[in-house]
């Protein structure tokens, strides 16, 4: 398995003079993931859920096949994978569910760290319903600073931090989280949107309670996500949502819904989306992650070392490879990230600027104009960092 | 590298920075929150018409350039035609129309860019509530 | 533009002997359809919004000429239109949003007649809030009973109803509902999951004040479905749902949202499904509905006619065409539904049997097994009539 | 038009109502709301071992079919065999096990059509039920 192997794969890269380093707001998407879901939508296109004509057994079949697809990718039950419209959707869906036992006594925990979906889900709700809101704080390179976790308290029910900095690649210690999380009761909820698309993950044994992911970063199709959850809570979880297929009886006001999955997927579900999805994780386990992951190591190597050797250029986040997945942010003196990024991308090099739906931690890192990010996959090769590197400087050269 | 829409025009608007005013008539602060872009705008105005523009404006090339030509540009004007001019610059970026200000021309070349479209407005939004219209 | 044209366009159903009457559940997509999904995936995959690279532009291009189509469909404007996962998340969404202001001093109608879409939303959050629920009934026939809207009193805030039932087929009376409904100020929400399969619409001229639908019900891709609102109500509506993308501040504990339709866009929208749909919707645009409508009801006649013909049928919703889609279900005399669904299904045949999600209205009927639903598309024939009812004779002829 | 699935074996099972017990030692109801199945099952035990049943189903072919499976060849086993009956019914469904009773050979033609097993197994589910095992 060479990268070009796994370049070849992907019908986009084909481009020439074409560099695609924004992965971490949407990853490209392997031929067989394209085919999957056309040849579901023409040979098994149908509602799921108690159809009797062939078609729909077919249906039934391909979209069950999808969350086994996704119960392997996370060493977990199938019945513990709710299939979402995306991982907004699923941190919606689990913040929903957890909040309705919350009240003014207790607390939810989250980081600095967190993207948006991350955030505004449990700000907008403690709002709703009086529970506290408490931010673990970021240290000057933008992890997590878990110096002291005096704040999960006997108050605290929920904690809810992201797996891996969407701006910083910083991964987080998640079994230490756990710990922290579980030795006061409380449930430990994961943003691994950054995360999945790196290889398998075991969320159970890392000691998340509920974890979260995106299709479309993890070279799946848009419109589909996923919420993982421990039986043991899923069963005890309220619906956020409601609609068709997800109760069993309906009698005036009483609501008998189904067991999970199915009590968490309210209307007709994402079903040509999950198939895709399970394409694409299917082609993730083909991969040798030891080796790609030193692969991507080693381009997140070559861009540090590369970046250092620029005029002006801020890291934002670790400056080493420990615990970090290929994720580079950093600034331009002088220059406005989005000056910058219009630039490359005329340059044929994708990337992003801004502010990465992340406005506490660019707060917390004094970054008024956002930063840049340069977000890296499998595919990804030396010829992309070089023409990072190389567009960098002329862009610097004409906008100062 | 294409530099069109980074011409040294551009740059040279970016550049000059007109600076706040000691004793503006009306003040209006903009945030453009999804890239961090503020301008803080000073206007006076005398008998119906714009007679002085300042701004100081933390922001993109774009934001900063486009800021200059509102405060070059539109003293002299009416109010009403000084509040209009958000309008002209939006039809001026999205349908083709010509540039309602000399400065502009150089930012023709952002049409295409339809992402940077609010960064050219964002100096003219403020002008407009400013002058008290409130945005459109 | 011959039926055997408008065939033509759908891939599965070159497969002989197959006749596909589950169209209400979910349509087939035409090739068309398929092919826009993977070329966008192809040529313009990348997160919307703000991104300054090539495919970002394309991204966000045609995502936006996919909100200019479903608004060209619905004669709105694109700042009216709102990107879902599904009709239910689009109900969920103006469901959660209008009862952030609804108390116990409130109430909001619905119809028996309603799918679990539109009825468990409203159920669940009139218990969270408090706020009373009271149900238009229904007719012998299915129909929405109007011959008394006292209950649209002055306590009412919304009235919430379909628009075309899945189950009898019904066209509800929208503008007089709607007439209702503003006398006494309230909102109108329309659930048209099942009149949007049958050409453009109006909803505006319609009277709602909001309107939804499902991109899969529509000839479009799973994962996506549609809110519509009038602008002047969209700009008053809290968004239900949080996450990146629809924010434009957020500093500390204030928070302040884009304005519509992006405020209810949160997290990675379903980009290539909405591009999907928009294909969908141009290819409906394309059709002359003033025969389509015609070959349709052709279609309902012969099928009415055949079922009078054979013994023990009993027809659920109004025997006629009138204010009727071509959606029929019956219940066959000593027939449980499955067992004839499950016959048909092996016939080649594939319709639905059941509740629909539709428990309500089933108890209202006295249907305690449901009933069996034959649902039509343009794209249905002749052939696919006298295969169901030569299948349903033998169906009987087996099960007796 | 394939049969096999209502072969005339399973339409005579469906015929065969047993009907209520008078004095049942236990009695479950159990309904299936996604299709409106519904049955009533009534059992008598003595010294550990299933003495009598008895059941009035609603529902389709197959579950009545089923239903009279489980009242005719359930009687005489032991509570615990008799409890453990659904759990071997899913089996011969889903992985292709033996029939645990004879007069569900009928049955295995019900395997491929997973929409379906849900109706074999309601019976064997409220027998359980009945038995006060609650359900799996
Ligand atoms: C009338 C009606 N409303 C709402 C829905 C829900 O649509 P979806 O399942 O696509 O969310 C359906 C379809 O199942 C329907 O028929
Ligand atoms: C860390 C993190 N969490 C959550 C999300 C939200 O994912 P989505 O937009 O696919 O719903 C993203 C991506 O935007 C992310 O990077």
């Amino acid at each position: 398995m060479t990268i070009k192997t796994i370049r070849s794969a992907f019908p986009v890269l084909a481009r020439a003079h074409f560099h695609y380093l924004d992965n971490a707001a949407m990853a490209q998407v392997p031929g067989q993931v394209i085919n999957a879901v056309a040849a579901h939508d023409v040979a098994a296109r149908a509602n799921v859920h108690r159809g009797l004509h062939d078609l729909a057994r077919r249906a039934d079949a391909a979209y069950e096949a999808a969350r086994e697809s996704v119960a392997g990718f996370l060493s977990a039950r199938p019945d513990e994978v709710v299939f979402t419209g995306g991982c907004t959707q699923a941190l919606n869906l689990v913040a929903g569910g957890l909040a309705e036992s919350l009240g003014p006594r207790d607390m939810v925990v989250v980081s600095v760290a967190e993207h948006h979906s991350n955030l505004l889900p449990w700000l907008m709700l403690a709002k709703r319903r009086g529970f506290q809101l408490a931010s673990i704080p970021v240290t000057w390179d933008g992890r997590l600073d878990l110096s002291d976790l005096s704040m999960i308290d006997a108050r605290c029910k929920v904690v809810a931090v992201t797996h891996v900095s969407n701006v910083t690649g910083a991964v987080s210690d998640i079994p230490r989280l756990a710990e922290a999380a579980h030795a006061v009761g409380a449930k430990l909820v994961v943003d691994g949107a950054q995360r999945t698309p790196h290889g398998p993950v075991d969320p159970r044994a890392l000691g998340a309670d509920f974890y979260a992911f995106a299709g479309h970063k993890t070279y799946g199709p848009t419109g589909v996500g996923v919420l993982w959850g421990r039986a043991e809570h899923l069963a005890h979880l309220p619906p956020a949502a409601w609609g068709g297929g997800m109760v069993a009886g309906l009698d005036g006001e009483t609501v008998d819904f189904l067991d999970p999955p199915r009590r968490f997927e309210a209307g007709t579900p994402p079903v040509a989306q999950a198939v895709g999805l399970a394409a694409a994780l299917d082609w993730m386990r083909g991969l040798d992650w030891d080796k790609v992951r030193l692969h991507e190591a080693g381009l997140t190597r070559q861009l540090l070392a590369g970046l250092a050797g620029l005029d002006g250029i801020e890291l934002v986040g670790p400056n080493g490879l420990e615990d970090r997945l290929p994720v580079v942010s950093f600034t331009v003196k002088g220059c406005h990230p989005h000056d910058v990024a219009h630039l490359l991308g005329e340059h044929g090099v994708a990337v992003r600027g801004g502010a990465h739906c992340s406005q506490p931690l660019m707060k917390a890192l004094g970054l008024h104009e956002g930063c840049l990010r340069v977000s890296m996959a499998p595919y990804n090769d030396d010829s992309d960092i070089h023409a990072l590197l190389r567009g960098l400087a002329e862009a610097v050269r004409v906008l100062r | 590298m294409s530099h069109e829409v980074y011409q040294q025009a551009i740059k040279d608007l970016a550049g000059r920075e007109a600076g706040r005013l000691v004793a503006p008539t009306a003040s209006a602060r903009l945030d453009n929150p999804l890239c961090g872009d503020r301008i803080d705008l000073d206007v006076t105005v005398a008998d119906g018409t714009v007679t002085g523009l300042g701004q100081v404006t933390r922001g993109c090339l774009l934001c900063k350039a486009s800021a200059t030509v509102a405060v070059e540009q539109a003293t002299g004007l009416e109010v009403a035609r000084a509040v209009a001019l958000v309008e002209d610059v939006r039809a001026m970026l999205r349908q083709g129309a010509s540039p309602p200000l000399a400065g502009l021309a150089a930012f023709e070349a952002v049409r295409p860019y339809k992402s940077r479209h609010e960064c050219v407005l964002l100096p003219f939004k403020a002008l407009a509530k400013a002058l008290g219209s409130g945005l459109p």
